[in-house]
Formats: C-alpha cells, structure tokens, sequence
C-alpha cells in the first residue's frame, strides 16, 4: 500500500495536481509516527510511511495547509473522512485546494501493547489476515490483531470512506454494531458515587498538557476559549479539581454533535485518560434523544445541537440512569 | 474603574418595611468602585430622579445602581433621568428587591442580606457595562387586524382615521363576528345589526382599510415594525370582483341541507351562501364540503343563473404576502360546547339552548324571524328557564368548565328575560343565579328593571338537572334562600354557557410568540399599565382574545390598541435594542453554528482579510450580525465555541460578575 | 360562628373537604334525588360544617338519609364534595356510638335480586364504619 | 430559627420574558420562596451558557436552575427548544461524572405563573437543601 500511495502522490505531484503531499513521515522510531508535508518526490522518498503505525487522523492540519497556495494532496483513512467533512460543513477547510485519496484502515496497532507484551526493538509492522508481523531487530514476531490493536480501532464504527476523490486499495462498510458504547453504558451503570470515584480518578491526571484539544479535529477555534483571557474561563493550567472538569466538560460540550468519534484525544493524550468517553456519552445520548446521528456522515445534515424538534424530550428528563 | 452610584428605594414601606434600607444603602457604599451611595423614599417620583440627577453630576458618576422594583418596572425611568445627565442609559443597572425580596420575605435580616447580595450583583454587572447606542430600524406603515368582529373593526377603523393602512383578517366569509348574530344590545337594549353593520360598511368603504375575508393567517415572520406575513385566501370559487351579492345564486341552489353556522344550526343554508343579508364583502361562498358540482362534477346551476359569470368552481386558495409595522389580535371567543353538560340535556333535547342559540331565535332576521319558538314543536314556550354560570367559575377539578367569570352572562341573561316578558307577558322566566354581577353603567338598574319592573323571577341556587318528559322539560334545582328543592315544568331551558377564546388562539399565540395564559386568553404587558400591548414589541391586544368583555368594554379596549398601533405607525423609524449580539471576528472560526440558531436571519457571513504572521494575508469567514435585525436572545452566545459571539448588554463576563457576586 | 372546634375539625380532616371553596350556587342541592328525606341539604352541610355546627348535623337523621349515591360531588363545580362531609359526620357518630349497625356478615341475609348494587355499598358506607 | 443551619445557594437564571416576569408575579402576589433563590436576569433562557452553569458551581453555588418560557412560547421563537437540548445534554454529562443530576433543573415558568414560580423554586431549594453542600463541583479557592 505505501509504494502504491507513494507512487501516487509522485503522479499527482509531477502532472501538477498538486503542490503538496499531506501524509506520515516516520520518527525517530519507525513506530513513532507523525504528519508530515512533501513537497517534492524526494521527500516522499526519503521519508513517506504508510504502515499500522500510521494512526494521526490528517484531516485537521487542512485546516491551514488547505489555505495556502496551491493545492494539497491528503490520505485520509475512513474516519478520517468524517472528520474531514466535519469540518468541511464548519467551512474550515477549503475543498477546492485538496485532493483527497482515500486508503484502507484495517486498525492501527498501539505500540504500547506491543510494548508491553515484551516485544522490543520494533522496526516495522505488516498486518495481515487479523495478524500483525511485528518486525524487530531481534527477528519478526507475529501478535493477534486483537491483542495489539488501539482501543479506538477494536471498536471501529466504521471503514467506508464518506469522501474521496479517488481511493486506493479495498472500500470497506460501516459497522453499526461496533460496541462503542459499550464503556458507557457501563458506565452508566454504575452508581453516581461510583462514576464520579470513577472520572476523578481519570480526570485528575490531567496535567493540561492541551494535547487532546490540540489533536482535535473539531477543535480548530482561531483561540480557544481557555486561552482567552476575556473569556472568563481561560486557564493555563488545571488548580483544582474543579479546573480539572471545567477544561474536560466544556471541551466535550463544545464538540458536541461536531465530534466524529475519531478517537485522537485518548491516542495522544499521555496521561492515558479515556477522553473518547466523555465524547462518546454526548454522542449516545443524541442518538438516543434525537436520532441517530453521526457528525461528519453528511455534511448537509443538521448539527444536533443547531435544530430542535418541538417534541423534544425535557432536560433532566428520562430519570437517572 | 467607574465611579458608581448606588440608590436604594424605599418604595414606601414595600420595600423598607422588611428590608433595612439603610444598611444596604451602607453596605453597598463600601463596595470597590462605589462612590456614592444613599436610600430614597421614592426613587421614581420626580424628587427621586433629581436626587439622583443631582448625585451623578456633583460625584461624576459613570454608573448607576438602582435598588427598586423590578427592571420591567422602572428601568426606562431611570435609564432615562440618567441619560439626562449624560450618562448613557445603558451603564444603569437594577437590584429587584422589592418583587425579588421585600415582597417575598418576612424576616428582616434574611431579606436585608439578599438585598445586599443582589445590589453587589449589579454592581458587579455595572463594572462591566459598556454605553449602548441603539440603533433605528425603518416602519412599514402598514397595520394588521387578525379578526373582523367590532374588536377588529373598531380597532381597523380608528387607525384608518389617524391615515394609515389596515390588512383586515376574517377566517369567515363576512367580517361582523359574534356581534352580527346578537338581536339587542344591553343594557340599551338597542338591535345589534343597527349598530354594528354602519361600522362593517365604514370599513369596507374605508380606502386605507383591506378586508381579507375567509382568509387565514399563515405565517408571521419579523418584528416590531418589519413584520412579514403570508395571507392563504381560502377559494370561495366566486370571482370577488365579480360577484355583485344579488343572491340569486343563493336562492337556486338545490343542496338545501347544509346546517347555518350563522344561526347556530337552528336551520340551514344552501351550499351557495351569503352569510346575512348585511354581509361584508356581500359576496356569495360556495361549501364544497356540500357543494353537489364540487363533489360529483354534476350541477353547475348558480355557474347558470349567475348574471356576472362569477361562480369558477376551479379556483384554487392563494397565498399573499404582505408587511406590517405592527399586528393587532382581535380573535374574540365562542361559547363553549354545551354538549359536555347532559345533566342539563343539552343533546336529549333541543328546547334545551345556549343563550346565543337564544339570540338567534329572538332575532328578527334568524330562522323564526323573531318569534320566539321552542325549536322542537314550534309553539310559543310559557315557561322558561335560564341557567346561570353553565362552565364558569368551575375549578380545576372539573375538566368541562372554565376558572373564570364569562362576564357578559349576568347582563345578557337579563336582557333575555326582560325581552321575552315585555314580548311575551303571559311567559314565566325562571333565573337560576350563584352571583348576579352588574359593575357596569346603568348595569344593576337594567337587573332590578328585569326583577322590579318584568317580574322575572331570579333564584339564588342552580339547577341540578334537566329531563325531558312528556313534552315538557323537568327541571329540578335548589332555591337556596328557602331551602327548598324546585321541580319546575319547563318548556325551554336556556343555558349561559361560558365563553373561550377562539380556538385559533394557541396556535396564533405560537407564531406571533406573544405568551397566553392557562386558558389561551392573550396576556398582556401588564395587567393594569398595558393592557392593550402583548409583551412581544408589536403585538396588540383588541377584544375579548384578552378576557372576557362586553360590548362598550371591547369597543374602548379596540380605539385603546389603535391609538397605541398609531403610536408606532407614526414613528419612522424605531429604536432597536441596542443590546444585541456581535461577533468578534478575530475569534469567529466561520463555523456557522451561530447562523444555524439565529431565529432571525440576522447573522451573515464574508471572507474578510487578516494579517497572518510574516507580513502574510490570510482571508477568512466570518459572521457579522445584523443589530437592526437581531433581537437579542442571545442563542448564538452559546451555539459559539470560540466565544467569538457575545450579546451586548449580557455578555458572558457580565453574567459571570453576576453568578460570582451572588456566590460568594 | 365558632371556627376551629374539635369536632368541626375532625370531619374537615376526616372527609378532606375544604368547605372555603364552595360558592354557594346550590348544585348540589339541585342535583340531590333525597332532597325531600334530608332535613340538611348538602349544601346546608358545607355551609354548617364551616360555621361549626357539627352538633346539628350530628343529631339529624340527613346523616343516614343521603343515599351516598355522590351526585353532588360529581357535579359540584368546584370540588367541593358535600358527600364526603355527610360521610364525615356519620362516622364521627357511628365512632362514638362504637360499633357498627351493619357487619358485612350479616349481608347474604339482607340481600335482594332487586336491590341495585349501589344501595348496597351506599348502606356498607352508611351503617358501618 | 437554628443558628447553623445549612442554607444551600442557588442561582436561578431566568429569561427576561416569561420566568423573570413569573418572579415578579411571584413577589406581587406575595408568594415566599426560599432566600436563598438569587435571580440573574438573562433575555432568553438559551443566553444560558453550560460555563454560566458551572462558574456558579465553582462560586460556591449548591443549586443552579433556568427557568424560560414554556416550549412553543418562546418569546425569541425558538431559543427555549435550544436550552432545552443544550441542558438535556450538559445534565446528562453531570450526571455521567458522578455530579448530582438533582442540583440542575430547568423548568417552563410563564409571565402568569407567578404560583408556580415559588412553588417550583421551593421545591427545588428543598430538594438542594436535602442534597447538602455541593462537594462534587466546588472549588476549594473559592471557599471561605
């Protein structure tokens, strides 16, 4: 697939297309992966990664890359695409600048687990029939997919692309029984005094690091209100427990009916704090209040939270859970 | 840092008899940025407002704290005295401690203390206030009169006389109302149709004044002086223009058997009508509920006998849209179905009637052309009985009826009785009363006249029930002053059911947004100072749609909401509420989410240019708002995720002084 | 008047009627197919349950007139529910009087094929307590 | 009156419309509510901002409740069907961190109401009361 992407991107580059080759450029280490902007076939050559490690969701960088001069090529993944509309509809990203190519997912591996089954020296990784081949300096190793695969992926609501202007490799279907929510309603389950040991305990590693907000697609705010000092609420870092939830539960109101589920802030963040949890209880309860609705589906859907239907349950309504 | 001036009401003993005026006038002057701070015994009499005149100009106060009565009470007065001194009026900040404190607290201490509390809140808001210039919006010169009874029509009329235009709207074929059907009028026992149907022609020939009849509201969009409307003209399949209401069609026309609404059902009507001879617009209807062509494609006889070719049985309804500066509510009411109420059989028997049943057969133009008939057999009743509050004055236990008192009922009653017994002297008339209520002119003497003079006979007590037996109807009810249980023969039995607004009325409320009360009468901006003007800006209130009425009662309240529409329509421009919604374009993301919730349409988008870094140029979307359109709710405050959008006057730092002044 | 006495206000608690919200039209009287029977209508009972004047109502016979048949409480316009107060009255007597006049055994004996069922459950309401 | 007893704060945003006009009937009737009911006077109740909600909690609020006109009544048209999905979601949010659902409220409260608008505040200060000091929100710098 990369060799296929790589060559491409060297076509779309060379008859003029584009400018720009949006993708994955390795790290230091071959798993330590990060966005990266080619401009010339070299660069590709040099550098350009697509592998099970690739797990960045791309979409947001267009936010500023797509209103620069000339126009970008960008692999997107399936959920990136949601993303990508996402923000299509918020008009935060110029279409007419990108060139959009799809590529499959199949689920990315979290180096963690990798790690922490012992596997060291890692120098690549191939998946294939729901296996990952783990190569290393030491000899490759073979792990279940299941086992060494990101949280976010295990329960993936979806592999079909929402938007594309060519695809590259197999389409694959939307998941409506993935068991996303699944932890929620665990959750959910729980007693108040329960759930709330719970997020303290989750939420109270939180060093505002502003990696999950940073890492948001639909976190694109020119400022964000935490760092507006004529907000009222800005705060660099986290005093108090209460500062703690602030930050947590307006950045997940904010994205509220906008957030695509893709997952980045619980990846990124290093406190491993579930963040796709909070985001996730706001994605359940519109479906349950108002319909089944995923953000980034359609771009000319109405927002949940931009329309209203007379019949609209009550707030507080529905009893506890 | 401002320099604030805090004065504290005593409003008499309202507020100083449980809140200590004194220590909250003291309290308060120790706040930061306070500098000047006292109680007065009035602040809105004149002497207050110069007293704080005074102080503004002798400690170059910039803001001002009144604690008072609520800001729906005397904010205008106070931002006014201010802006006087010139200091704008929008840096005046009210504390309600009278209707939020002293009205509702007893204990001293406890609502001296939340006084203080809600004075520092203000305070706190005032520091953060910025000066306001309100903007002006244009006046369509135009008035809508939703209803075309004498509420509408008096109320179309006047403001046609100070030389403005009105849309009159009338769901029926004629405009006229409930008071076209009435036979006279109390307590001058004047006919109704005498009175009322020079006003109906007044308005048809009045050339500022459009009558829309069988027409119904669509929609309404806007507000105060820019509202839109659309206007479904309902097809009447009769050419308007065409039709000169000779009634030939009327008269041809074999479907006989359609029930006449106009005389409440008590006989009927052709599928081609003109409601009543004075009709206006004269013009005849076709019911193609009941109109055979309509139905079977087969008749076409009023097309024949028409001599103007006016019948088109194609005509579709139309809708058409027009602009208004400001809307009148003149919906009116009905009775109430006495169908509910077996225990007085209204549906075993048909001599048991409504009293506008009553008007209709004591009318001269109804369908016993003014003598009155039992409606079974059609003889002459000699006893009859009137049952007094049928609905009214009901609680909440009892789903049929109504809270409140119909008004009219008392007087209307009376007026029965005494025309039936100078009509019909050998007729015994029964009155069944819990209260007879006269205040009104010459009210209680045209009672006494009905009890003194006609010898009508009025019992304290209701009646219990009604059946009907051989002919005759048994009534059976209390005569409480005796203790005695009545059984009267009866041969009519007349119910005074209670009125409703009309049912129209919610769903009208719903679109104009003006707010009603728990039995969908309108309410109005303030039950003794505004009672004509809905509190939504442009909406006025004309009739029984309000409360219950009588006559002269809804004739005055109709001339008082045209004076107040004039008052609008005569301005050219209105000042807008200055405190609307803007966005701060460094911080607007051009997401849309603001445009997504703005009831109004009033935020726009544009690329604009910003500077990026390195000299660079970056062009982006961003919202503006529109301030002669917003209205202010401030629904897009919250839509924004960046808090690029703020509402002026109630921005989120405001608000949040607020909350930490009464927190802490 | 004499508000507030004891026995005033243990049928006021005891039925659960709140005599204030009575208007006086006299439904309830007009409706009452006993009229004739009762020495106090129902109305009569609501004004003298509010005035204080239990001891009447006690001793008349109207307590086991009423034929518990609650036509005045179905069409009282305001809730009153005069029935309730005659109920009231009866059984503070019956109470007092300490047993009741009619035990549910003894029914079978006394039954009727014409007797309506509501004459029944009305003298189970009346004779017991 | 015992001399520690516990008084909850509340703070009750009320739209200018209906609920604040429900207040004031509320006080021209001389309805009594609890003191402890402190009113911010906001034009609509979709004004209301979930930071609104949770500055006052931090302040040291134990109860916060809106009150806007009644759904269909709105005098903005629509902005108390956007509060109502606003608020659905953010109670919902509390509740899922533990925070007592029963400590936010929002409630329908026209201009005639004024009846309800001191029963309804009654109740809810009780129910806060009965809740005690609110531990799961607070903020400790803000305490005395």
């Amino acid at each position: 697939m990369q060799a296929m992407m790589e060559k491409r991107a060297k076509e779309l580059l060379a008859d003029g297309t584009v400018n720009r080759v949006l993708g994955w450029s390795a790290g230091e280490f071959p798993y330590d992966i990060t966005p990266a902007v080619f401009e010339t076939a070299k660069e590709l050559e040099d550098a350009f990664v697509y592998n099970d490690f690739c797990a960045a969701n791309l979409s947001k960088y267009l936010v500023k890359e797509s209103r620069k001069e000339g126009k970008i090529l960008v692999f997107l993944k399936p959920c990136d695409t949601y993303s990508f509309n996402q923000l299509l509809a918020e008009h935060r990203i110029l279409r007419e600048n990108i060139y959009v190519i799809g590529v499959p997912c199949y689920g990315k591996a979290d180096v963690e687990k990798l790690k922490a089954m012992g596997i060291e020296g890692i120098t690549g990784i191939v998946m294939q029939n729901g296996t990952y081949t783990v190569e290393t300096v030491y000899g490759d190793q073979t792990v279940k997919a299941a086992d060494a695969m990101a949280e976010r992926c295990l329960s993936c609501k979806s592999k079909k692309h929402v938007v594309y202007d060519e695809l590259l490799g197999d389409e694959g279907e939307v998941d409506a029984d993935c068991n996303r929510f699944d932890m929620v309603e665990k959750l959910e389950a729980m007693t108040p005094d329960e759930r709330f040991a719970f997020w303290r305990g989750e939420l109270s590693r939180c060093i505002r690091c502003n990696a999950c907000r940073n890492v948001c697609p639909a976190c694109t705010c020119e400022q964000c209100v935490f760092d507006n000092p004529n907000s009222g609420v800005s705060q660099k870092a986290a005093v108090t427990s209460f500062e703690e939830n602030l930050f947590h539960i307006i950045r997940a109101f904010h994205v509220a009916g906008r957030c695509t589920d893709c997952g980045e802030c619980s990846r990124v963040c290093p406190q491993h704090i579930p963040l796709h949890l909070l985001n996730r209880k706001f994605i359940k309860d519109i479906n349950e209040f108002y319909g089944d609705y995923q953000a980034g589906a359609d771009p000319e859907a109405k927002p949940p939270l931009g329309t209203y239907d007379k019949a609209d349950r009550e707030a507080g309504e529905g009893g506890r859970h | 840092m401002q320099r604030i001036g805090v004065f504290v009401c005593h409003c008499g003993t309202n507020i100083a008899g449980t809140v200590d005026v004194v220590a909250v006038a003291k309290a308060l002057g120790q706040e930061p940025g306070v500098v000047f701070s006292t109680e007065y015994q009035y602040m809105c009499s004149e002497s207050g407002q110069q007293l704080m005149r005074a102080a503004i100009r002798e400690h170059k106060l910039t803001g001002v704290v009144v604690c008072s009565c609520s800001p729906r009470m005397h904010e205008a007065t106070f931002r006014k005295a201010a802006a006087l001194e010139g200091v704008n009026p929008y840096m005046v900040e009210i504390a309600n401690i009278r209707e939020h404190v002293s009205w509702i607290h007893k204990d001293m201490a406890e609502a001296t203390e939340k006084a203080v509390i809600l004075g520092r809140a203000a305070i706190a808001k005032v520091h953060l206030n910025a000066p306001l210039q309100a903007g002006e919006s244009p006046v369509t010169k135009r008035a809508l009169v939703i209803g075309g009874g004498i509420a509408g029509i008096q109320t179309a009329l006047d403001i046609a006389e100070a030389g403005f235009e009105v849309d009159i709207v009338e769901k029926s074929p004629t405009i006229g109302g409930k008071m076209a059907q009435l036979d006279k009028t109390f307590p001058t026992l004047d006919c109704a149709a005498c009175i009322l149907t020079p006003k109906m022609v007044d308005a048809a020939q009045n050339e500022k004044i459009n009558i829309f009849a069988y027409s119904e509201l669509e929609s309404v969009k806007g507000y105060i002086g820019n509202f839109k409307a659309q206007i479904r003209r309902k097809a009447r399949f009769v050419d308007e223009t065409k039709c000169t209401g000779c009634g030939i069609c009327t008269e041809k026309c074999p479907q006989k058997k359609v029930p006449n609404e106009f005389n409440m059902g008590l006989d009927n009507r052709r599928a081609i009508y003109i409601p009543f001879a004075q009709a206006v617009p004269k013009v005849a209807t076709i019911d193609a509920n009941y109109c055979t062509m309509m139905k079977t494609g087969k008749c076409g006889i009023c097309s024949k006998v028409c001599g103007t070719g006016a019948i088109d049985y194609t005509q579709k309804d139309t809708v058409i849209e027009r602009e208004y500066g400001a809307i009148v509510v003149a919906t009116g009411f009905n009775p109430i179905d006495a169908k509910v109420y077996n225990e007085y059989g209204y549906m075993d028997s048909p001599d048991v009637v409504t009293s506008l049943e009553l008007e209709r057969l004591m009318n001269a133009a109804g369908p016993t052309n003014g003598t009155l008939l039992r409606p079974s057999d059609k003889t002459h009743p000699h006893t009859i009985v009137f049952v007094q509050c049928v609905g009214s004055r009901c609680d909440e236990t009892d789903e049929r009826g109504k809270p409140y008192c119909s008004k009219i009922c008392c007087m209307y009653t009376a007026k029965h009785a005494m025309l039936i017994r100078e009509k019909y002297p050998d007729t015994d008339v029964y009155v069944f009363y819990i209260d007879v209520r006269t205040p009104g002119k010459n009210f209680d003497e045209f009672y006494r006249r009905a009890v003194e003079q006609y010898g009508v006979h009025y019992i304290k007590g209701q009646v219990g029930k009604v059946v009907e037996q051989n002919g005759k109807l048994h009534v059976q009810a209390s005569d409480l002053l005796a203790n005695e249980q009545l059984h009267i023969d009866a041969d009519l039995v007349v119910l005074a059911t209670a009125i409703e607004p009309d049912k129209t009325a919610r769903s009208l409320g719903t679109m104009l947004t003006a707010s009603m009360d728990t039995n969908d009468f309108f309410t109005e901006a303030h039950p003794k100072l505004r009672p004509v003007e809905s509190p939504t800006a442009g909406i006025f209130l004309s009739g029984v749609c309000q409360g219950p009425k009588d006559i002269p009662e809804t004739v005055s309240q109709a001339s008082a909401c045209a004076a107040k529409v004039i008052g609008v329509l005569a301005k050219d421009k209105l000042t807008c509420n200055p405190c609307v919604a803007h966005s701060d374009e460094l911080l607007c993301n051009g997401c849309s989410s603001c445009e997504k919730v703005c009831p109004y349409g009033a935020i726009s988008y544009s690329d604009k240019e910003f500077r990026g870094p390195n000299r660079t140029t970056l062009i982006r979307r961003v919202a503006s708002v529109n301030p002669a359109v917003c209205q202010g709710c401030g629904a897009c405050t919250v839509a924004c995720p960046s808090g690029a959008m703020d509402l002026k006057g109630f921005s989120n730092k405001q608000i949040m002084a607020e909350v930490d002044a009464i927190c802490k | 008047m004499s508000h507030g006495n004891n026995a005033a206000e243990q049928v006021l608690r005891s039925s659960g009627v709140d005599v204030r919200k009575c208007m006086r039209c006299g439904k309830c009287t007009a409706t009452c197919p006993a009229f004739d029977e009762m020495e106090y209508h129902p109305h009569q009972f609501v004004y003298m349950v509010e005035k204080g004047e239990i001891d009447k109502l006690a001793a008349s016979p109207s307590i086991y007139k009423c034929l518990s048949c609650f036509a005045c409480v179905e069409r009282c316009p305001r809730g009153v529910e005069p029935a309730k107060l005659v109920e009231a009255v009866r059984l503070a007597v019956i109470r007092k009087q300490g047993m009741n006049h009619l035990a549910t055994d003894a029914i079978p004996a006394l039954l009727d094929e014409e007797m309506p069922q509501q004459a029944l459950v009305s003298a189970l309401r009346k004779y017991s307590k | 009156m015992q001399v520690n007893e516990y008084k909850p704060k509340i703070v009750a945003f009320c739209c200018n419309w209906c609920s604040y006009a429900g207040a004031d009937g509320a006080g021209s009737a001389r309805l009594a509510y609890p003191a402890e009911v402190k009113i911010i006077r906001v034009p609509c109740s979709c004004r209301v901002n979930p930071m609104f909600i949770l500055r006052a909690f931090q302040r040291g609020a134990d109860g916060v409740i809106i009150a806007g006109c009644h759904p269909g009544d709105c005098h903005y048209t629509s902005g108390n069907y956007f509060t109502r999905r606003r608020m659905a979601l953010l109670f919902s949010m509390l509740d899922y961190l533990g925070i007592e659902r029963e400590r936010t409220r929002v409630e329908w409260i026209s201009a005639a109401e004024g009846a309800k608008f001191s029963k309804t505040m009654s109740e809810f200060a009780a129910t806060v009361a009965s809740l005690g000091e609110n531990k799961r929100l607070e903020d400790l710098r803000c305490k005395q």
